[in-house]
């Protein structure tokens, strides 16, 4: 079962609210009453029973020992297929009501390469994918080299004897080779030759972890299950070899999960968070879209592009993403309201025509899965640097609504609002997640569709004789194309300053007062947002703001500073632009306002989200923890950041 | 764009109820005649006037759809084709009219203009070709011909100009003819077929800019002493003439007369019955949906739901 | 001789400095010694003698009266050619050493309509077009009703009266009414019928104010003197017709400008603000450029495109604001400083590309010309909202360099400073002009062009074996194609994050060392950016803040409230991004700072400048007073809005 | 791009100078023989090492300039035409070759490729086509052929393709070439035809993309079992076999030989002497400053100026 909001949802907008880890934390939705989850099992417990497995040599069977929580990373080439593997292992933690996090690398060069898959499974909350792993599964030298490092002291290396030579006199870490690659072949008998090594390797873990074989067998049915009976059939003969292997002759504990002490019932989804919100903006009532592809934006176009066909309306691949935002704007000039997206290069591009959106007053939704930057930057890395460019990267006063995922689970429920917010102010509303968002997996409650599922209605009711398309005093409400204008005048939206009936004007009194039209409904907007939640000391010495996917190391390492017994509490922002009034009186109860982000310090000492806080609260004791190495946050380095 | 799609039975459309704000042109400008031929064809077909849908890019000629009392939109410079291809692909009810100028098609808008050809989008694109950039003042634009003296070519321009017709050809284009605004028969016989034929229809019609580029298309209209060279099309009649005359779904003859010297021919250049993305995109739609048995909705995405638990 | 440097200049930019019009300003360079101008000529001294105009009727000819400074407003249609007449005005007074400034309107219906040339003329300092006008010269009905009231109390109103029947009961006006129309067609013999009107107002002017004639007929001779001689002969005829009509019958007043103080000879060049930024770039060394026609840049790119063939050079219009900014890229990469330009609907088109330079480390120039926004906007007028885009417009971190020139003399030096910055940190500049710079006519001492002319050399010396393209260690220099490279390595650019060779990584620390190097430059840059000068009291209760073209009428009005005994000041940045270090130092010394912008007061109640200085200082006292009415800011608005 | 214009004498060039980093393309991918045929081709002409530029956008294939040891550049996905051109318009030392993808030509940069033909500004591009796009892992290109299954269309492509020759011939291009990344020698000739050809040169080069779209080009390809379908140019011998042969100046027959069947024809489908906008924009420099006298800069600024007074 997963929390992995990062704060209180809009109250239209009723997804499962953030749970507050500390007691004095605000109540946060059906979840908060939950009692602080005890921390994590320690490297020590999880690995002591196995630091001396010379003398465990022989024997035949693994002593059981109960656990909470595991990090597994698998490292071997992108060809190998690790990434099906550890996916099928989410998938099942998801299944066993276990909270799971993925996280995985993308070789930057074309023809594949080194590549890794880390899962952590947990009974408790899983927040980070985990500083450090506690095994280790080496497919290659170079795997072993590059991330041995990574293992925690004490912690299981299990390694293909075929093909790597560790340092067996590390006695940092517990040596199980297998000779994963002689096996496999064996196992298949050559035909798919080596193959089937994530499949044997998901039958070894099953084993050391205890996990539940029908289930698992179940998952491969699903997954290999195709037009091809063999492939099937391949893969079960792997995973059993697998699971047979003696691995008690090499490793003496088998780890069981403990059981969650969560009332049972409530199903997990599993998925990544492009996936979560590409079936957002389906939930969401999005129906209409058009992209071009890039990394790591394409796998949503790639769903939307077979979904949206499925539920009457259509996603086209453009030339180009000038055309793409321009034919989104169609759709929704059309009346239905669409999506477009992109990455920072293709961002760019769009700028001048969401500048459009804007002024006319479309709707728009304008995903942006943030990559490393500037230019074509790092493709395949993470970075929140795409901040300022989206609250200020149009020319002349163009405020755009800009909100922030920061859990899978989150990515699902803020398409929903970003679409019911597009819907409501008439205007061109950002979603910027990230590729690590993108990538990760994780499971989480089942959405309860029946309350959320928006009906997307063409509203072709005919307008009054007193229709104006741009009231001054109003919100613009759009009359798309096939309204009957009862009046006998039919609108024209334009990119022109205009006066009511949008006719162009260069009058300075109309374009002062549609320029503050056009920024009092984001100010309304701005009072609807609910006060973030704050988890941990509701007052005291520290609070650390972060946004987007660093919710969750930040959490972590709060957590674990709190409890420590420093006075700290963690705020995440999911709406950027405009900022959910009240914040003053937050950052009023603590000394320090710490905003932690993955971009740069800027010309002047701050990061893009803390340069925005400042300019707005004027508060000098906000400052800034940044970094630009492309790398997801780890826990540790957020505790030496922040706690000085 | 197919009469078919349109609905039935709406009220008698007359110019009255089609005219807008006054126009800003200078007098005299060309594109006062495509205005009036705009007119006078939805009068003649009686669209029903709710669905009736004006676009234009950025320029004089695109400010057309102020001038016209429909549903209608002004967009950026140079991307008016992938909007009025939303706003088609979305809306089968609607008749989708695009205005512009030969700077917004063939400059800025070249790739769009392309690629909506290409995937045979069904909409009608009037091209007021004015060899000029006139709302700009009098820069070079992809037309204006060798020599041709502007604020950016003082001494006349050097590049070779775009040939609508074969760019339009090669692309893909399913419909595209040639008119001139002298000649208001003409262009409403041109429109109205653009806007019966089903895919991505283009009239290039040339519209003086009396401020920019005064005379410059005297060479086409007769009261002028120009010749206005009408195309000939197969009547399938087999009489010898016929030989002589054009077959509009032969590309290269339409290639070949593309290349006539200024001012060239006019009329019907090429004409094909490729089926429009918008059918494609329809079938495959509606295909996909059968395959899932037609679900509503919440069933589709909650059955999705279960295979990700 | 012009003072209208809005603050001192960097070192290596050999400008005339900012005139401190107080005793205690800054030594601003070789003017600032010049004593503090008594105040402009007031309505009542102006107009006293004419107040009653009845009394005067009958007499041959004018009573001399010396004057310092006039605002002359010519109202008719775009098609009068009152924009020449007005620009002839402007001329004159250069070559007679007056300070003189134009402030226009353009229709923005693309048939031509009602649109006005305004000229002021003056001995002191003429820091603004005029709040109000002296006189009023009134074409057409509509020209006098929207008019009028601009015309200050005492004023005279000179009045076509074959077109216009004003309110002569009106006592607040002199009313002199002339058969404009009539007289030209007589004069001309109808020939050009109503064409010469504008040349016979001229005449009319020239009586009126005492104007040089022969130096008149000179401009006349130089603006027709073309290939048709009776154009030039209509001209001369309308003129003197103009000259000698009897206004003496109904203006009793004839005003001679005071003859300047300034030490004659130092001449002037007058010219309009796209002028003045065009040749700085020629001045400058740039000879390669690339654009796409816009309101209000392309007076900038037609001049280019005839101007830098002339020295070896060349302007290409693209086919798109993508091209031209790739294209300009292209000649910079190739070793040829190049520029770009556009207004903000074509500057958004050019973000992409702007990011690889920022990431290549390509230089390059990028003008915008302010106009109204968002999307297209509003023309024709005036808005200073790029400036959130011009700064952080870009995707990923990408600092760019942004200047805003605040006068027609200073447009000439920021764009010699631009080149000069681009060069030295091989990176992209933005110039923020706007679109009343951009037709404003001013005239200001002729530059030193011996010294200030920068010769572009292409730099093909080939690079020792130890050259690296991107040093961590140091600034880039770019090693254009055709430099023979001893080590034999060759390098390539590249818009991916980049080792020091040049080739991609992917490395954590490269990144972070990378990113760091490109927002290092900006760090040195800004400590070479002299702390601008304030002018007016060094400490005391208000410092009004600007940037670009509001620095006249900011000026203006601190001068104003100042001679009234107000202790305040005015400062103007031409620096944005980086800004010069210091500036705390200064706010330190006021109590209150206001920012005066054309811009949108945002979401949180502040411009966009005012936001820029608020996230860096934390300073609460920084406010700002900003208008979106797309006009130039009058004296008094500013002076109500700062004064509380 | 004409050799006239290369500074003579310098070392020796090897494929040895000229290789770089070790390509990251996947084994077998048909991008490595475009690289060999481009090293042997510069060895033969023998360029000035550092007079060599190697330019590119946004691809897979447009990786190209890290793997050749010249002067080059790695720009924005599909803008490499408008920054090849600045290159080019400035540096008339330089020879200046363009690489990149179907995607990047042909989509995101269509309208840079037409105008960058339209102005014949003197360059070589040659066009990595495998009808897909690779460096993003599989979405439908504007080559694709109907029916490709693609991520983004996973029953198969409905879009019409573009016909680059068509495209090109119709922008103006004025050398038009096709070759097979498997026909190496017959790679080589075509990118010295184009390298020698003073204006806008185009190679469409048919590379596989073995990860995404195997065997894509195996019917041109004969040790496939296809057919590599040779374009015979006429010799002008007066031969009645000449009489078959194609006349590469003739535009009409060269759109005919672009309406063949996939694979369709490989060779020179088009040239023309039209002069380069180099050539022209250089006139007209020349002209405007003799009009003046060839001033200096500071001598010529300072006479504007004083037009100014
Ligand atoms: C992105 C962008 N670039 C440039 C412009 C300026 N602009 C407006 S219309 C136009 C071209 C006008 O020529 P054309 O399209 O032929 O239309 P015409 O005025 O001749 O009818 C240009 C360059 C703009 N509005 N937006
Ligand atoms: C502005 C922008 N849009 C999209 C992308 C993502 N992208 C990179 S390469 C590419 C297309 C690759 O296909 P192609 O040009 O045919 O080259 P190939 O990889 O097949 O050689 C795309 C869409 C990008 N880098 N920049
Ligand atoms: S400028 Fe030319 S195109 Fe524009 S309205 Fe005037 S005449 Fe027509
Ligand atoms: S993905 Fe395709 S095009 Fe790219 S390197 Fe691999 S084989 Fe070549
Ligand atoms: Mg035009
Ligand atoms: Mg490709």
């Amino acid at each position: 079962m997963a929390n992995q909001i990062c704060s209180v949802h809009s109250i239209e907008n009723p997804a499962p609210h953030g749970v507050a880890f500390s007691p004095t934390g605000i109540a946060g939705g059906k979840t908060s009453a939950r009692p602080y989850p005890p921390p994590v099992i320690s490297p020590n417990e999880l690995a002591e029973p196995a630091t001396t497995p010379t003398t465990t040599a022989g024997r035949a069977d693994l002593r059981p020992q109960s656990i909470r929580d595991a990090v597994i990373r698998l490292a071997g080439n992108s060809q190998d297929g690790i990434q099906s593997a550890g996916a099928l292992l989410a998938r099942l933690a998801g299944r066993s009501e276990q909270e799971v996090m993925t996280y995985m690398t993308i070789p930057s060069t074309i023809s594949g390469g080194p590549s890794i898959f880390q899962v952590r499974i947990g009974t408790g909350d899983v927040l980070s994918a985990g500083d450090e792993a506690d095994f280790l599964v080496a497919f290659y030298q170079h795997s072993y080299k590059d991330h041995i490092n990574f293992l925690k002291e004490g912690g299981v290396l299990l390694y293909d004897s075929d093909n790597v030579q560790p340092d067996i006199e590390d006695k940092r870490f517990v040596h199980v080779g297998i000779p994963i690659t002689g096996l496999t072949v064996e196992a298949l008998g050559g035909t798919a030759k080596d193959k089937g090594k994530n499949v044997f390797i998901l039958g070894l873990l099953a084993k050391i972890f205890d996990l539940d074989v029908p289930k698992l067998e179940i998952l491969l049915r699903e997954k290999f299950g195709g037009k091809n009976e063999s492939i099937l059939n391949t893969a079960l003969i792997a995973f059993h070899a697998g699971y047979a292997y003696p691995v008690g002759n090499v490793l003496s504990t088998r780890y069981k999960f403990e059981t969650s002490q969560q009332p049972a019932g409530v199903a997990q989804v599993t998925m990544d968070g492009n996936q979560a919100l590409a079936y957002g903006l389906i939930a969401g009532g999005v129906r209409y879209g058009a992209a071009y592809p890039i990394t790591p934006w394409s796998t949503i176009m790639e769903t939307l592009r077979s979904e949206f066909p499925k539920y009457g309306g259509l996603f086209v691949q453009c030339e180009d993403e000038l055309a793409a935002v321009s034919m989104a704007l169609g759709f929704s000039y059309g009346g239905h309201l669409a999506v477009t997206g992109s990455a920072g290069p293709g961002i760019s591009l769009k700028t001048e025509a969401i500048g459009w959106a804007s002024m006319a007053e479309i709707p728009l939704i304008v995903v942006n899965v943030q990559r490393g930057g500037p230019s074509t930057g790092l493709p395949t890395n993470v970075e929140q640097s795409d901040l300022y460019q989206a609250i200020f990267g149009g020319h002349g006063d163009s405020p755009r609504v800009v909100l922030a995922p920061c859990t899978v689970e989150d990515c699902f429920y803020t398409a929903i609002e970003a679409a019911r917010i597009a819907r409501k102010y008439s205007t061109p509303v950002f979603i910027l997640s990230d590729a690590s968002l993108a990538t990760r997996i994780q499971a989480f409650d089942e959405p309860d569709l029946k309350n959320l599922m928006i009906d997307p209605k063409l509203d072709l009711t005919p307008r009054e004789a007193d229709f104006r398309p741009y009231p001054l005093d109003g919100i613009t409400r759009h009359a798309p194309p096939g309204t009957r204008m009862l009046g006998g005048k039919y609108p024209v939206v334009t990119g022109l300053e205009h006066d009511e009936m949008g006719h162009p004007t260069g009058s300075p009194a109309l374009h002062t007062g549609m320029t503050a039209k056009r920024r009092n409904k984001l100010q309304q907007l701005a009072a609807e947002i609910p006060v973030p939640e704050v988890a941990g000391d509701q007052e005291g010495e520290a609070l650390v703001v972060g946004w987007g996917s660093t919710y969750g190391p930040i959490r972590e390492a709060v957590k674990s500073a709190h409890a420590r017994g420093e006075s700290i509490a963690a705020m995440t922002l999911r709406h950027l632009n405009p900022l959910p009034n009240g914040l003053e009186k937050i950052f009023a109860r603590y000394k320090r306002i710490i905003v932690v982000e993955m971009n740069d310090q800027g010309l002047y000492g701050y990061g893009q989200l803390a340069t925005v806080l400042r300019a707005r609260y004027c508060d000098p004791k906000i400052r800034s923890f940044t970094k630009t190495d492309g790398l997801t946050f780890r826990v540790k380095e957020i505790l030496q950041g922040v706690l000085k | 764009m197919s009469l078919a799609e349109s609905a039935p039975a709406a009220p008698k459309v007359t110019k009255k109820d089609l005219t807008a704000d006054h126009p800003t042109w200078c007098p005299g400008c060309g594109d006062f005649a495509v205005l009036a031929a705009y007119y006078k064809m939805i009068e003649r077909i009686q669209l029903p006037h709710e669905n009736i849908v004006t676009l234009a890019g950025i320029g004089c000629s695109s400010r057309f759809p102020y001038f016209v009392n429909t549903h209608g939109g002004h967009f950026i410079h140079g991307r008016a084709v992938p909007l009025a291809s939303g706003v088609s692909l979305s809306r089968p009810d609607l008749h989708v009219f695009l205005f512009g100028g030969d700077g917004d098609a063939f400059s800025i808008g070249g790739n769009h203009l392309e690629h909506g050809a290409r995937k045979n989008i069904n909409l009608t694109y009037v091209i007021m070709d004015n060899f000029v950039y006139g709302l700009t003042k009098k820069q070079t634009s992809p037309t204006s011909p060798l020599g041709f003296k502007s604020k950016t070519d003082p001494t006349g321009a050097i590049d070779q100009p775009v040939n609508p017709v074969k760019k339009l050809l090669a692309a893909g284009a399913t419909f595209i003819a040639r008119t001139h605004s002298t000649q208001i028969n003409h262009m409403i016989q041109m429109m109205e077929r653009a806007l019966n034929h089903n895919g991505f229809s283009v009239v290039e019609c040339l519209s003086e800019c009396v401020e920019f580029y005064p005379g410059a298309f005297d060479a086409g209209n007769p009261r002028k002493g120009g010749e206005f060279r009408l195309i000939e099309e197969k009547k399938w009649d087999g009489t010898p003439e016929d030989e002589q005359r054009h077959d509009v779904t032969d590309e290269i003859a339409a290639y070949k007369l593309a290349s006539l010297p200024f001012p060239g021919a006019f009329g019907v250049f090429y004409e094909s019955d490729r089926p429009s993305k918008n059918a494609l995109e329809k079938k495959w739609s509606e295909a996909s949906r059968a395959k899932l048995g037609n679900p509503g909705d919440l069933e589709l995405l909650q059955s999705t739901f279960d295979r990700m638990k």
